[in-house]
């Protein structure tokens, strides 16, 4: 296998498991128009006041309903950012779930609202994302899966990270010791380009990191971000290797952030106009609806009650959490250690 | 005079002592066209070029480890960690090998080198925009650390390190940083490393602070000055060297020490406050050494209620005032 | 009951929790076919084979880092730092991350690991081989960490490590490691984290201590009874949390607290110990709180002769109790 | 120019600046000859229990001297590890000199026996190695080289490290950082295969590093550490492309280590006796001492001289070192900041 490829659905690959079907595609299309609504929504929150902090997922969902959509949630673990808004609600967490983060809801099912939305971990399925500095997740992910490695299970352990993360020494060490003992783990970067305002060519003197890949021992694969269908073949790639026991894969997935980088920033300060105006035929559910219209699977009346619903879903969401209770104070108190003697007290 | 915040502060600062020497250059994650996340460096690039305000990758060791190498070479690096908590992965650059660099060579090689870090909480930042990270620097022999509190300090201070030939943290709150405002000269000074000043004089009781602390406590010091209690409050300024003859002097004299600070208390710079007056004043102290810190809890929880909970905050330090002035 | 030095109680230890949990692994530079560089691990991947006891990269963070992984997915490894001087950039996984894990999960996620650290001077390690990393550590709300000076401690004090379901840091004396013989009994037994021990009883003075100085403090104790004072040595075991109630307890009842460590003074756990005492037995004390460690330089010279004057020793402590005795 | 060039004498580079000649390989053997001496003389004095520690570069002194030779000690930066005793030499530290550092006297000119031998800073060329820590140098070294070309120096500086060294994340920050900015740096790997106990095979997933240089945006060459004309090849062309300001280059020797890590280790513990007996045939002072003959640059009767001689001046260093004072206790208070006020007491 060559060390990088390109993927992009123009090329589909033969061997590819299982190609996704077009009622899937519908359906991968319907989480990301309610991903984009409830990321518009938790955006215009934070104008309002009442969320203090935002990073947004517009642009990255095509990518991230694909990768998820080649795992399997019943087993595998998820190793998140804070961008992994929609990889969150194609993992099955709810808006009102999500909002409560946002809101700092007592009942925020990450965290108990002790962290940034997105942070905390899963209630449901192994989902965590346990701090804001960037890069730390890799390692870990490569001990997530070292153990898998060492119960002889064959779950796959997926970690996001963005091409500003990629240069940070934890990234390297989590390549180099999961290329070392052949991991069931994939590398999964959303590369947009930007890490807040530094740009790609000031984080990295190469144009793919999937050419990292090869400096550790394992495949590289660069996909289109916004093609859900080589997303998707490219997982399924990385995740039928990992499961077989033949190791890591990296990703790298070609994305734009559309919006700013979080609710405290103005890209305007840093991206030109047209690098920002080009992003538009990169908008990934433009690029979906118009292949989901292109190969007839959806109609535009279709499309339209798609959008409807996702909207009323985020408005019922929004009014339900807004009413629910803040923490009380003696919570903040609880789960330190655990207290049992051993571990000790606070 | 102008007034100016605390962020105008640096900013100004920093543009005066590139101004002044040409070896001075800052780098970091978004220093550049984006003037810093806190916008310490706004405008900077377009006055300095890429060449001397530099967009780093992002990761932290290799800024510091970069800063120290360009100092070893003659230049006079800024690095700014974006927000304390991501300083963790620069520990081995800065408390392994910047504080050694002088002392390891005999004196051969110096590195004359500034990282600023905007610390601190109550900004609704979480347990990861939150932290205090100053006990491990202050603890490192071959470092300074200062930690100013008003506009004036900020700059005084800041050009003391970029000025000094040694590596010095400069700890910035950053709720300090649109919050605090003041009159700040526009003539060339410094203010020494090491040097604690009293910010308001008094002979019942000392409080010694720093940081976001100093201005509670000087709240909480008018309080009690309505109740009848004449309250100092001496701002440390720097952490490491502590200023301990003005600590022992103020505590012996007012015989009565409250020691307020935002980060954890176990281990910290309070600690160390209270070992210095328990060692050097003791026979003159009329009561217990107090210490006024949050919980022992990973520093802070983003829900705002909990938030205000965890922090020390005018009130409480007055029922700590109070409750030790009553002793 | 077999006699054991530091060193065998630690890899009997390991090798007993291995063999009692199956999740319990072993991960470090060095610790397979090498038995790690002061053969903690001496033929372990002969017992566990090498996928319980695995040699890594030379690479701290990621050692950390894979540890916290592998800890949240059911396993309880044991990471091996080669030198407490190299876990400097691990700081941000242990500080930053591991620590965390519970809260920032509000319990949903636990990181059940162990990192021992081999630590301290004396041994003709220079400047980095030789430092004490206690005072982060010790700072940090979420961690637990527990510092054995005997065989018997460092058995029980592992244990206990290794069965706590959250992340523990195990400083080992690297100067006890062969220096320091005692008993050690062959059945199961743990120590509790969090509980200091009287290792000397006494009434006229308490040492606080830990690590190769509790030894230090003892031979003083012994040459102070000679001359007529009855001093107390109190072995804080375990750094966080500090024992509070055993230090009032002790301080309250003898009147006079002198604190002995091997790390350089400011800000550190001697800073702790002398501000608990400050506040709770302020007025039980006859005596200054008295601190005795070494110089604030960087911890410490390669010369021999530098070092054993950096080192403080049972003489030094001695000068110290009989001036504080005297008072 | 391809990603990775295999380098060796047998393949001469057309381009190179300037070959070495007879005479100056001669030199170089010389220097090796007299390391070597003096690197056996410094472990029968830790046997002695004179010398507290000490790291070997038995086995490494082709690369050393051959890598020093194609640069310029009036200009060039070096920062060192622990087993650059060669290169010390090579340099123009004098046997007294070295021999200060390891029997701690007060007139170790790197550091006044404050810190292990070879760590700390060169009183007369830019050589200096402020740690033990693995890899701290190399992120130091792309700070210097940023300096040199912001001042609009055409100074070089030369990092070295070990395979092991290779793992850490301050490793890849450096790298990363130097490729970005294309800084004159060239990454100089002494690899021996071994980190301590732990083999290549357990440090990487790959067989050679200079693979890695290809994610960094510029050249790594591996080399044939024995084979002073190539390593001096290799880092001629690297030297130049530094100074023609087009950026590092990553070089990665081929060496053995032919003792123990250091004095404290034991290698028979996890070294097989094949292992350790194959070295003999890559020990580079037989390699070039053969090459010489072979060439007709050396007689054996030289040869014995150049052996005879190094001895002598060991010797005669020896006695002249064992009879200096050590340090006071006083000046361990030199030094620790400037204290002149900025900066601080103490
Ligand atoms: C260690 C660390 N340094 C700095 C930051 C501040 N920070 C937060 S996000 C970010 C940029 C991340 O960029 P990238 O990895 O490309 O992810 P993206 O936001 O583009 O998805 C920075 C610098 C951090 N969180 N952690
Ligand atoms: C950060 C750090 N971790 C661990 C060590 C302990 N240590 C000293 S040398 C060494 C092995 C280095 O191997 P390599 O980089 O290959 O260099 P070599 O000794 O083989 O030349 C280790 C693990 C250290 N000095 N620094
Ligand atoms: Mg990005
Ligand atoms: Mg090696």
């Amino acid at each position: 296998m060559s060390a990088i490829e390109n993927k992009s659905s123009n090329t589909p690959t033969q061997n590819s498991a299982q190609q996704l079907s077009g009622e899937r595609l519908v359906e991968l299309y319907r989480i990301m128009v309610l991903s984009r609504y409830l990321d518009e929504r938790v955006w215009l929150l934070n104008r309002q006041g009442k969320a203090a902090i935002a990073a947004s997922a517009q642009g990255h969902e095509a990518t991230q309903v694909a990768c998820i959509e080649a795992t399997d949630p019943s087993k595998d673990h998820y190793l998140i950012y804070y961008r992994q808004f929609t990889a969150m609600i194609a993992l099955g967490t709810e808006p009102e779930e999500m909002l409560r983060g946002f809101l700092a809801k007592e009942n925020d099912p990450m965290s108990a609202a002790r962290q940034f939305p997105l942070h905390g971990a899963h209630p449901r399925v192994d989902l965590f994302n346990f701090s804001n500095v960037i890069a730390t997740q890799l390692p870990q992910a490569a001990g997530v899966a070292l153990a898998d490695k060492l119960k002889g299970s064959d779950a796959v352990t997926i970690v996001y990270f963005g091409d500003g993360a990629s240069s940070q020494g934890d990234t390297h060490e989590a390549m180099n010791f999961a290329g070392v003992h052949k991991l069931p783990v994939i590398f999964f970067c959303e590369n947009n380009r930007y890490a807040i305002s530094v740009p790609q060519s000031k984080q990295m003197g190469i144009d793919s990191l999937a050419s990292r890949a090869a400096g550790y021992g394992f495949p590289g694969v660069q996909v289109d971000g916004t093609d859900v269908v080589a997303v998707h073949e490219a997982t399924q790639a990385a995740v039928e290797r990992a499961r077989a026991g033949e190791g890591p894969t990296l990703i790298e997935a070609s994305v734009e952030r559309l919006l700013p980088h979080t609710t405290d920033d103005d890209h305007t300060r840093y991206r030109s106009a047209e690098d920002i105006a080009q992003m538009e035929e990169r908008d990934p559910i433009k690029v979906l609806s118009e292949l989901l219209k292109r190969r007839d699977l959806l109609t535009e009346s279709e499309d339209e009650k798609i959008h409807a619903a996702a909207k009323k879903r985020v408005n019922i969401a929004t009014d339900t959490v807004d009413a629910e209770p803040y923490p009380s104070v003696e919570t903040m108190f609880d789960h330190i250690t655990d207290g049992s003697g051993n571990g000790g007290a606070l | 005079m102008p007034e100016q915040t605390v962020i105008e502060a640096v900013r100004a600062t920093m543009q005066a002592e590139m101004q002044r020497d040409d070896s001075v250059i800052l780098l970091g994650e978004d220093v550049g066209s984006r003037g810093g996340v806190f916008l310490a460096s706004d405008g900077l690039i377009d006055e300095f070029g890429e060449d001397r305000v530099i967009d780093t990758p992002l990761a932290e060791s290799s800024i510091c480890g970069v800063a120290i190498g360009a100092a070893v070479n003659g230049l006079r690096p800024i690095a700014e960690i974006q927000f304390a908590d991501f300083v963790w992965p620069a520990i081995n650059q800065l408390v392994g090998e910047a504080s050694k660099v002088r002392y390891g060579t005999n004196g051969v090689k110096t590195a004359p080198m500034t990282v600023r870090v905007p610390y601190g909480g109550g900004v609704r930042g979480g347990l990861y925009h939150s932290q205090s990270i100053e006990v491990l620097f202050a603890h490192t022999p071959g470092l300074s650390v200062v930690a100013p509190a008003t506009p004036y300090d900020a700059k005084g201070l800041l050009a003391s390190a970029i000025r000094s030939e040694d590596p010095v943290i400069v700890l910035e709150h950053k709720r300090t940083y649109r919050l605090v405002k003041g009159d700040v000269p526009d003539e060339d000074y410094t203010i020494p490393i090491g040097k604690a000043e009293i910010k308001r004089p008094g002979t019942d009781l000392s409080i010694f602070t720093y940081g976001l602390m100093l201005h509670y406590a000087l709240q909480a010091a008018e309080m009690a000055s309505a109740q009848g209690v004449d309250v100092e409050v001496v701002d440390l300024r720097t952490l490491r060297p502590l200023d301990e003859d003005a600590i022992a002097e103020s505590a012996s004299r007012t015989g009565k020490a409250l020691i307020v600070q935002e980060d954890t208390p176990a281990v910290s710079i309070s600690s160390e406050v209270a070992a210095i007056i328990g060692e050097r004043c003791f026979f003159d102290l009329d009561g217990p050494i107090t210490r006024l810190g949050p919980p022992e809890i990973p520093p802070m929880p983003f829900s705002p209620i909990q938030e205000a909970a965890f922090m020390p905050s005018p009130e409480k330090i007055l029922a700590a005032i109070i409750k030790l002035a009553e002793l």
